[in-house]
Protein backbone atom coordinates (compact mmCIF):
# COMPACT_ATOMS: atom_id res chain seq x y z
CA UNK A 1 0.00 0.00 0.00
CA UNK A 2 0.73 3.48 -0.69
CA UNK A 3 0.56 7.14 0.94
CA UNK A 4 1.64 9.88 -0.70
CA UNK A 5 1.28 13.43 0.08
CA UNK A 6 2.39 17.15 -1.28
CA UNK A 7 1.12 19.45 1.06
CA UNK A 8 2.24 22.97 2.98
CA UNK A 9 1.45 21.89 6.26
CA UNK A 10 3.76 20.55 8.56
CA UNK A 11 4.62 16.76 7.82
CA UNK A 12 3.68 14.43 10.88
CA UNK A 13 6.30 11.96 11.16
CA UNK A 14 4.56 9.42 13.63
CA UNK A 15 1.68 9.71 11.76
CA UNK A 16 3.94 8.30 8.44
CA UNK A 17 5.57 5.41 10.97
CA UNK A 18 1.79 4.73 12.33
CA UNK A 19 0.85 4.70 9.26
CA UNK A 20 3.42 1.82 7.32
CA UNK A 21 3.10 -0.57 11.01
CA UNK A 22 1.60 -3.72 10.01
CA UNK A 23 1.43 -6.93 12.57
CA UNK A 24 3.18 -9.03 9.40
CA UNK A 25 5.93 -6.41 9.60
CA UNK A 26 9.87 -6.81 11.71
CA UNK A 27 11.26 -3.65 10.19
CA UNK A 28 10.58 -0.06 9.12
CA UNK A 29 13.46 2.71 7.99
CA UNK A 30 12.35 6.05 8.11
CA UNK A 31 14.37 9.01 6.03
CA UNK A 32 13.54 12.33 7.48
CA UNK A 33 14.92 15.18 5.06
CA UNK A 34 15.88 18.02 7.25
CA UNK A 35 16.65 22.01 6.29
CA UNK A 36 20.34 22.34 7.36
CA UNK A 37 21.53 25.87 8.24
CA UNK A 38 24.36 25.55 5.73
CA UNK A 39 25.27 24.55 2.51
CA UNK A 40 29.09 24.52 0.84
CA UNK A 41 29.86 26.61 4.03
CA UNK A 42 27.38 29.22 3.58
CA UNK A 43 24.24 30.03 5.76
CA UNK A 44 21.36 29.36 5.05
CA UNK A 45 18.08 31.54 6.17
CA UNK A 46 15.22 29.64 4.93
CA UNK A 47 14.63 27.37 2.19
CA UNK A 48 11.12 27.44 -0.54
CA UNK A 49 9.79 24.26 -1.96
CA UNK A 50 7.43 24.44 -5.21
CA UNK A 51 5.69 21.64 -6.34
CA UNK A 52 4.13 21.01 -10.09
CA UNK A 53 1.26 18.92 -7.39
CA UNK A 54 -0.50 16.66 -9.63
CA UNK A 55 2.84 16.01 -11.42
CA UNK A 56 4.95 15.28 -9.00
CA UNK A 57 2.05 12.84 -6.95
CA UNK A 58 2.25 11.14 -9.99
CA UNK A 59 6.18 10.61 -10.56
CA UNK A 60 6.09 9.59 -6.43
CA UNK A 61 3.52 6.65 -7.09
CA UNK A 62 5.99 5.54 -9.75
CA UNK A 63 8.94 5.27 -7.80
CA UNK A 64 6.66 3.40 -4.97
CA UNK A 65 5.64 1.04 -7.10
CA UNK A 66 9.08 0.66 -8.40
CA UNK A 67 10.02 0.15 -5.27
CA UNK A 68 7.33 -2.34 -4.12
CA UNK A 69 8.62 -4.05 -7.15
CA UNK A 70 12.07 -4.64 -6.22
CA UNK A 71 11.45 -5.46 -2.41
CA UNK A 72 9.50 -7.24 -0.44
CA UNK A 73 7.83 -4.10 1.26
CA UNK A 74 4.72 -3.91 3.14
CA UNK A 75 3.48 0.22 2.74
CA UNK A 76 5.58 2.92 1.47
CA UNK A 77 4.76 6.03 2.46
CA UNK A 78 5.81 9.57 0.64
CA UNK A 79 5.49 13.16 2.09
CA UNK A 80 6.62 16.35 1.14
CA UNK A 81 6.08 19.77 2.08
CA UNK A 82 6.30 22.66 -0.02
CA UNK A 83 5.84 26.65 0.64
CA UNK A 84 8.55 28.45 3.31
CA UNK A 85 10.44 26.15 5.58
CA UNK A 86 12.80 27.28 8.47
CA UNK A 87 16.22 25.96 9.19
CA UNK A 88 15.86 22.17 11.31
CA UNK A 89 12.23 22.10 9.81
CA UNK A 90 11.04 19.01 7.70
CA UNK A 91 10.70 18.51 3.44
CA UNK A 92 10.26 15.20 3.42
CA UNK A 93 8.98 11.77 5.28
CA UNK A 94 9.94 8.56 3.13
CA UNK A 95 8.78 5.66 5.85
CA UNK A 96 9.08 2.00 4.77
CA UNK A 97 7.61 -0.97 6.45
CA UNK A 98 8.97 -4.77 5.43
CA UNK A 99 9.03 -8.17 6.96
CA UNK A 100 12.79 -7.82 7.04
CA UNK A 101 14.98 -4.93 7.51
CA UNK A 102 17.20 -5.42 4.23
CA UNK A 103 14.69 -4.62 2.02
CA UNK A 104 12.95 -1.46 4.07
CA UNK A 105 16.57 -0.01 4.36
CA UNK A 106 17.05 -0.68 0.40
CA UNK A 107 13.79 0.59 -0.58
CA UNK A 108 13.56 3.69 1.45
CA UNK A 109 17.11 4.65 0.10
CA UNK A 110 15.96 3.75 -3.46
CA UNK A 111 13.10 6.02 -3.07
CA UNK A 112 14.97 9.03 -1.72
CA UNK A 113 17.45 8.84 -4.30
CA UNK A 114 14.98 8.88 -7.24
CA UNK A 115 12.76 11.11 -5.66
CA UNK A 116 15.60 13.46 -5.67
CA UNK A 117 16.09 12.68 -9.25
CA UNK A 118 12.79 12.56 -10.91
CA UNK A 119 9.86 14.51 -8.65
CA UNK A 120 9.31 17.68 -10.20
CA UNK A 121 10.30 19.65 -6.99
CA UNK A 122 11.77 22.59 -6.63
CA UNK A 123 13.90 24.28 -3.79
CA UNK A 124 15.49 27.73 -3.44
CA UNK A 125 17.82 28.50 -0.86
CA UNK A 126 18.00 31.81 1.14
CA UNK A 127 20.98 33.69 1.90
CA UNK A 128 21.85 36.66 3.83
CA UNK A 129 23.28 38.11 -0.01
CA UNK A 130 20.67 36.55 -2.31
CA UNK A 131 18.97 33.67 -3.45
CA UNK A 132 19.14 30.68 -5.60
CA UNK A 133 17.47 27.75 -7.13
CA UNK A 134 19.39 24.57 -6.42
CA UNK A 135 20.83 22.80 -9.27
CA UNK A 136 19.51 24.74 -11.70
CA UNK A 137 22.58 25.89 -13.55
CA UNK A 138 26.05 23.83 -13.89
CA UNK B 1 -1.39 26.90 -32.89
CA UNK B 2 -0.77 28.43 -29.39
CA UNK B 3 0.11 25.61 -26.69
CA UNK B 4 -0.16 26.95 -22.85
CA UNK B 5 2.89 26.39 -21.48
CA UNK B 6 3.51 26.14 -17.05
CA UNK B 7 6.46 27.27 -15.61
CA UNK B 8 7.89 25.79 -12.11
CA UNK B 9 11.18 27.54 -10.05
CA UNK B 10 13.63 28.70 -12.20
CA UNK B 11 12.05 29.22 -15.22
CA UNK B 12 9.20 30.55 -13.91
CA UNK B 13 11.43 33.39 -13.16
CA UNK B 14 12.52 33.10 -16.61
CA UNK B 15 9.39 33.22 -18.58
CA UNK B 16 7.97 35.74 -16.11
CA UNK B 17 4.82 33.96 -14.62
CA UNK B 18 3.96 30.36 -13.98
CA UNK B 19 2.73 29.94 -17.58
CA UNK B 20 2.99 31.57 -21.39
CA UNK B 21 1.32 31.28 -24.41
CA UNK B 22 3.54 29.64 -27.21
CA UNK B 23 3.04 29.72 -30.67
CA UNK B 24 4.04 26.44 -32.84
CA UNK B 25 3.66 25.18 -35.83
CA UNK B 26 0.70 22.38 -36.08
CA UNK B 27 1.76 18.91 -35.68
CA UNK B 28 5.41 20.31 -33.26
CA UNK B 29 6.69 18.00 -31.72
CA UNK B 30 8.59 18.41 -27.80
CA UNK B 31 11.99 19.59 -29.55
CA UNK B 32 10.10 21.86 -31.77
CA UNK B 33 8.75 23.56 -28.66
CA UNK B 34 11.71 23.55 -26.64
CA UNK B 35 13.19 25.21 -29.95
CA UNK B 36 10.71 27.97 -29.69
CA UNK B 37 11.43 28.30 -26.04
CA UNK B 38 15.11 28.79 -26.26
CA UNK B 39 14.72 30.89 -28.76
CA UNK B 40 11.97 33.52 -26.69
CA UNK B 41 14.05 33.21 -23.57
CA UNK B 42 17.48 32.11 -23.90
CA UNK B 43 18.42 32.19 -20.24
CA UNK B 44 17.07 28.57 -20.19
CA UNK B 45 19.79 27.57 -22.51
CA UNK B 46 22.20 28.87 -19.51
CA UNK B 47 20.21 26.25 -16.86
CA UNK B 48 21.60 22.48 -16.55
CA UNK B 49 19.08 20.98 -18.54
CA UNK B 50 15.49 21.32 -18.95
CA UNK B 51 12.76 18.81 -19.79
CA UNK B 52 9.32 19.29 -20.87
CA UNK B 53 6.72 17.48 -19.73
CA UNK B 54 3.48 16.61 -21.17
CA UNK B 55 -0.05 15.76 -19.26
CA UNK B 56 2.21 14.97 -15.99
CA UNK B 57 4.67 13.10 -17.50
CA UNK B 58 8.12 13.34 -19.04
CA UNK B 59 8.26 13.88 -22.92
CA UNK B 60 10.53 12.53 -25.54
CA UNK B 61 11.89 14.89 -28.02
CA UNK B 62 9.67 13.01 -31.31
CA UNK B 63 6.10 13.48 -29.18
CA UNK B 64 4.06 15.40 -31.29
CA UNK B 65 1.72 18.10 -29.29
CA UNK B 66 -1.94 18.40 -29.28
CA UNK B 67 -3.55 21.56 -28.64
CA UNK B 68 -5.01 20.89 -25.07
CA UNK B 69 -2.19 18.93 -23.93
CA UNK B 70 -1.01 20.09 -20.36
CA UNK B 71 2.73 21.63 -21.26
CA UNK B 72 5.16 22.30 -18.76
CA UNK B 73 8.60 23.29 -18.47
CA UNK B 74 10.72 21.10 -15.86
CA UNK B 75 14.11 22.88 -14.88
CA UNK B 76 16.24 20.92 -12.81
CA UNK B 77 14.52 19.23 -9.88
CA UNK B 78 15.87 19.61 -6.79
CA UNK B 79 13.57 18.15 -4.01
CA UNK B 80 13.63 16.20 -0.92
CA UNK C 1 26.94 12.73 20.30
CA UNK C 2 25.35 9.00 21.42
CA UNK C 3 21.98 8.56 23.38
CA UNK C 4 21.52 4.71 24.58
CA UNK C 5 19.17 3.46 26.52
CA UNK C 6 17.74 -0.30 27.36
CA UNK C 7 14.57 -0.09 29.57
CA UNK C 8 11.72 -1.67 30.35
CA UNK C 9 9.68 1.08 29.23
CA UNK C 10 8.07 1.49 25.90
CA UNK C 11 10.35 2.96 23.38
CA UNK C 12 9.74 7.07 22.56
CA UNK C 13 10.29 7.01 18.60
CA UNK C 14 9.46 11.00 18.17
CA UNK C 15 11.83 11.85 21.52
CA UNK C 16 14.76 9.85 19.48
CA UNK C 17 14.09 11.40 16.18
CA UNK C 18 13.49 14.87 18.41
CA UNK C 19 17.28 14.32 20.06
CA UNK C 20 19.59 13.58 16.57
CA UNK C 21 18.18 16.23 14.67
CA UNK C 22 20.53 19.38 14.81
CA UNK C 23 20.13 22.38 12.69
CA UNK C 24 23.52 21.55 10.58
CA UNK C 25 21.55 17.81 9.72
CA UNK C 26 20.28 17.47 6.30
CA UNK C 27 19.05 13.90 6.92
CA UNK C 28 18.18 11.46 9.87
CA UNK C 29 17.71 8.03 9.04
CA UNK C 30 15.52 5.89 11.57
CA UNK C 31 15.36 1.70 12.32
CA UNK C 32 12.27 0.79 13.95
CA UNK C 33 12.10 -2.85 14.41
CA UNK C 34 8.62 -3.97 15.40
CA UNK C 35 7.57 -7.26 16.60
CA UNK C 36 6.22 -9.51 13.82
CA UNK C 37 3.08 -11.62 14.03
CA UNK C 38 4.87 -14.65 12.85
CA UNK C 39 8.21 -16.30 12.32
CA UNK C 40 8.78 -19.28 9.78
CA UNK C 41 5.19 -18.92 9.21
CA UNK C 42 4.54 -19.96 12.45
CA UNK C 43 2.28 -17.50 14.00
CA UNK C 44 3.88 -15.54 17.28
CA UNK C 45 1.72 -14.79 20.66
CA UNK C 46 4.82 -12.16 21.94
CA UNK C 47 8.32 -11.77 22.49
CA UNK C 48 10.09 -11.46 25.51
CA UNK C 49 13.65 -9.63 25.64
CA UNK C 50 16.37 -9.84 28.66
CA UNK C 51 19.25 -8.16 28.21
CA UNK C 52 22.85 -8.18 30.06
CA UNK C 53 21.90 -4.47 30.63
CA UNK C 54 25.88 -3.41 31.58
CA UNK C 55 27.50 -5.23 29.26
CA UNK C 56 24.45 -4.21 26.36
CA UNK C 57 25.25 -0.64 26.92
CA UNK C 58 28.54 -0.87 26.72
CA UNK C 59 28.36 -3.15 23.26
CA UNK C 60 25.90 -0.51 22.00
CA UNK C 61 28.64 2.41 22.95
CA UNK C 62 31.27 0.75 20.89
CA UNK C 63 28.71 0.37 17.75
CA UNK C 64 28.18 4.08 17.58
CA UNK C 65 31.21 5.01 18.35
CA UNK C 66 32.33 2.87 15.41
CA UNK C 67 29.80 4.27 12.92
CA UNK C 68 30.64 7.52 14.11
CA UNK C 69 34.64 7.03 13.29
CA UNK C 70 33.24 5.60 9.77
CA UNK C 71 30.77 8.18 8.31
CA UNK C 72 30.70 11.99 9.68
CA UNK C 73 27.19 11.40 11.29
CA UNK C 74 26.28 14.16 13.71
CA UNK C 75 24.26 12.17 16.28
CA UNK C 76 22.85 8.69 17.35
CA UNK C 77 20.37 7.57 19.32
CA UNK C 78 19.81 3.31 20.12
CA UNK C 79 17.20 2.52 22.84
CA UNK C 80 16.48 -0.78 22.96
CA UNK C 81 13.18 -2.38 25.36
CA UNK C 82 13.34 -5.42 27.25
CA UNK C 83 10.42 -7.35 29.30
CA UNK C 84 7.40 -8.79 26.83
CA UNK C 85 6.02 -7.06 23.86
CA UNK C 86 2.88 -7.99 21.89
CA UNK C 87 3.02 -7.94 18.02
CA UNK C 88 3.32 -4.38 16.35
CA UNK C 89 5.27 -3.50 19.68
CA UNK C 90 8.62 -2.06 19.13
CA UNK C 91 12.22 -3.37 20.85
CA UNK C 92 14.56 -1.12 19.19
CA UNK C 93 14.65 2.51 17.49
CA UNK C 94 18.35 3.69 15.91
CA UNK C 95 18.11 6.99 14.98
CA UNK C 96 21.54 8.91 13.15
CA UNK C 97 21.60 12.26 11.85
CA UNK C 98 23.92 13.88 9.17
CA UNK C 99 24.77 16.36 7.03
CA UNK C 100 24.31 14.17 4.39
CA UNK C 101 21.82 11.06 3.72
CA UNK C 102 24.38 8.43 2.55
CA UNK C 103 26.36 8.77 6.02
CA UNK C 104 22.88 8.61 7.90
CA UNK C 105 21.63 5.63 5.75
CA UNK C 106 24.97 3.35 6.18
CA UNK C 107 25.72 4.16 9.93
CA UNK C 108 22.45 3.21 10.74
CA UNK C 109 22.10 0.07 8.56
CA UNK C 110 25.92 -0.83 10.35
CA UNK C 111 24.45 -0.18 13.70
CA UNK C 112 21.46 -2.53 13.55
CA UNK C 113 23.36 -5.07 11.48
CA UNK C 114 26.07 -4.98 14.43
CA UNK C 115 24.06 -4.75 17.36
CA UNK C 116 22.01 -8.21 16.16
CA UNK C 117 25.61 -9.90 16.05
CA UNK C 118 27.39 -8.27 19.55
CA UNK C 119 24.68 -6.76 21.76
CA UNK C 120 23.95 -9.30 24.35
CA UNK C 121 20.19 -9.59 24.57
CA UNK C 122 17.68 -12.51 24.11
CA UNK C 123 14.71 -13.14 22.73
CA UNK C 124 12.31 -15.41 23.66
CA UNK C 125 9.23 -16.61 20.91
CA UNK C 126 6.40 -17.66 22.38
CA UNK C 127 3.78 -19.63 20.28
CA UNK C 128 0.35 -21.24 20.51
CA UNK C 129 2.47 -24.65 21.52
CA UNK C 130 5.53 -23.61 23.00
CA UNK C 131 8.49 -21.40 23.28
CA UNK C 132 12.14 -21.09 21.56
CA UNK C 133 15.31 -18.66 22.75
CA UNK C 134 16.23 -17.31 18.79
CA UNK C 135 19.12 -18.38 17.14
CA UNK C 136 19.99 -20.44 20.93
CA UNK C 137 20.56 -23.98 18.65
CA UNK C 138 21.82 -24.78 15.32
CA UNK D 1 38.96 -21.01 43.19
CA UNK D 2 35.44 -20.32 42.83
CA UNK D 3 34.00 -17.92 40.22
CA UNK D 4 30.32 -16.49 40.09
CA UNK D 5 28.92 -16.98 36.71
CA UNK D 6 26.12 -15.04 35.26
CA UNK D 7 23.66 -17.06 32.77
CA UNK D 8 21.33 -15.06 30.55
CA UNK D 9 18.82 -16.50 28.16
CA UNK D 10 18.69 -19.94 27.13
CA UNK D 11 21.83 -20.32 29.37
CA UNK D 12 19.74 -19.26 32.44
CA UNK D 13 17.42 -21.90 31.45
CA UNK D 14 20.03 -24.41 30.98
CA UNK D 15 22.29 -23.46 34.61
CA UNK D 16 18.68 -23.71 36.00
CA UNK D 17 19.36 -19.68 37.74
CA UNK D 18 20.72 -16.37 36.85
CA UNK D 19 24.08 -17.35 38.27
CA UNK D 20 25.74 -20.61 39.55
CA UNK D 21 29.65 -20.64 41.20
CA UNK D 22 32.01 -22.59 39.30
CA UNK D 23 34.51 -24.42 41.03
CA UNK D 24 37.69 -23.63 38.61
CA UNK D 25 41.96 -23.97 39.48
CA UNK D 26 43.85 -20.70 40.29
CA UNK D 27 45.00 -18.80 37.09
CA UNK D 28 42.37 -20.95 35.25
CA UNK D 29 41.67 -19.25 31.88
CA UNK D 30 38.59 -18.74 29.57
CA UNK D 31 38.66 -21.82 28.21
CA UNK D 32 39.45 -23.50 31.15
CA UNK D 33 36.10 -22.39 32.47
CA UNK D 34 34.11 -23.51 29.21
CA UNK D 35 35.21 -26.92 29.77
CA UNK D 36 34.02 -27.18 33.38
CA UNK D 37 31.04 -25.36 32.51
CA UNK D 38 30.28 -27.97 29.45
CA UNK D 39 31.04 -30.66 31.98
CA UNK D 40 28.89 -29.59 34.54
CA UNK D 41 25.74 -27.93 32.00
CA UNK D 42 26.40 -30.36 28.57
CA UNK D 43 23.56 -28.90 27.53
CA UNK D 44 25.56 -25.99 26.47
CA UNK D 45 27.78 -27.87 23.93
CA UNK D 46 23.97 -27.91 21.78
CA UNK D 47 23.92 -24.85 21.56
CA UNK D 48 25.00 -22.85 17.96
CA UNK D 49 27.60 -21.33 20.23
CA UNK D 50 28.48 -19.86 23.45
CA UNK D 51 30.32 -17.13 24.60
CA UNK D 52 32.33 -15.79 27.56
CA UNK D 53 32.06 -12.09 29.21
CA UNK D 54 34.62 -11.07 31.52
CA UNK D 55 33.89 -7.08 32.86
CA UNK D 56 31.10 -6.67 30.78
CA UNK D 57 33.96 -7.50 27.67
CA UNK D 58 33.64 -10.39 25.93
CA UNK D 59 36.76 -12.63 26.88
CA UNK D 60 39.35 -14.66 24.52
CA UNK D 61 40.23 -18.34 25.64
CA UNK D 62 43.95 -17.57 26.75
CA UNK D 63 42.54 -14.48 29.29
CA UNK D 64 43.19 -15.36 32.91
CA UNK D 65 40.11 -15.23 35.59
CA UNK D 66 40.55 -13.04 38.62
CA UNK D 67 38.33 -14.33 41.54
CA UNK D 68 36.54 -11.18 41.73
CA UNK D 69 35.75 -10.68 38.07
CA UNK D 70 32.31 -10.07 36.45
CA UNK D 71 31.67 -13.39 34.49
CA UNK D 72 29.16 -14.28 32.52
CA UNK D 73 27.88 -17.31 29.60
CA UNK D 74 26.94 -15.23 26.60
CA UNK D 75 24.49 -17.70 24.43
CA UNK D 76 23.34 -16.83 20.80
CA UNK D 77 22.74 -13.16 21.20
CA UNK D 78 19.34 -12.35 19.19
CA UNK D 79 18.51 -8.86 19.98
CA UNK D 80 17.13 -5.98 17.91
Amino acid sequence: MIDLNVTEEPLDISSCIDWVMTPESGGIDVFIGTVRNATKGKQVLRLEFEAYQQMALSEMRKIAEQAMDKWPVHKLAIHHRTGTLQVGEVPVVIAVSAAHRAAAFEACRYTIDTLKQTVPIWKKEFFEDGEVWVAAHP
Amino acid sequence: MKVKVLAFGIARDIVGGSSAEIEVTDEANVDDLKEVLVAQYPRLKQLTSFMVAVNNEYAHGEDILQQHDEVAIIPPVSGG
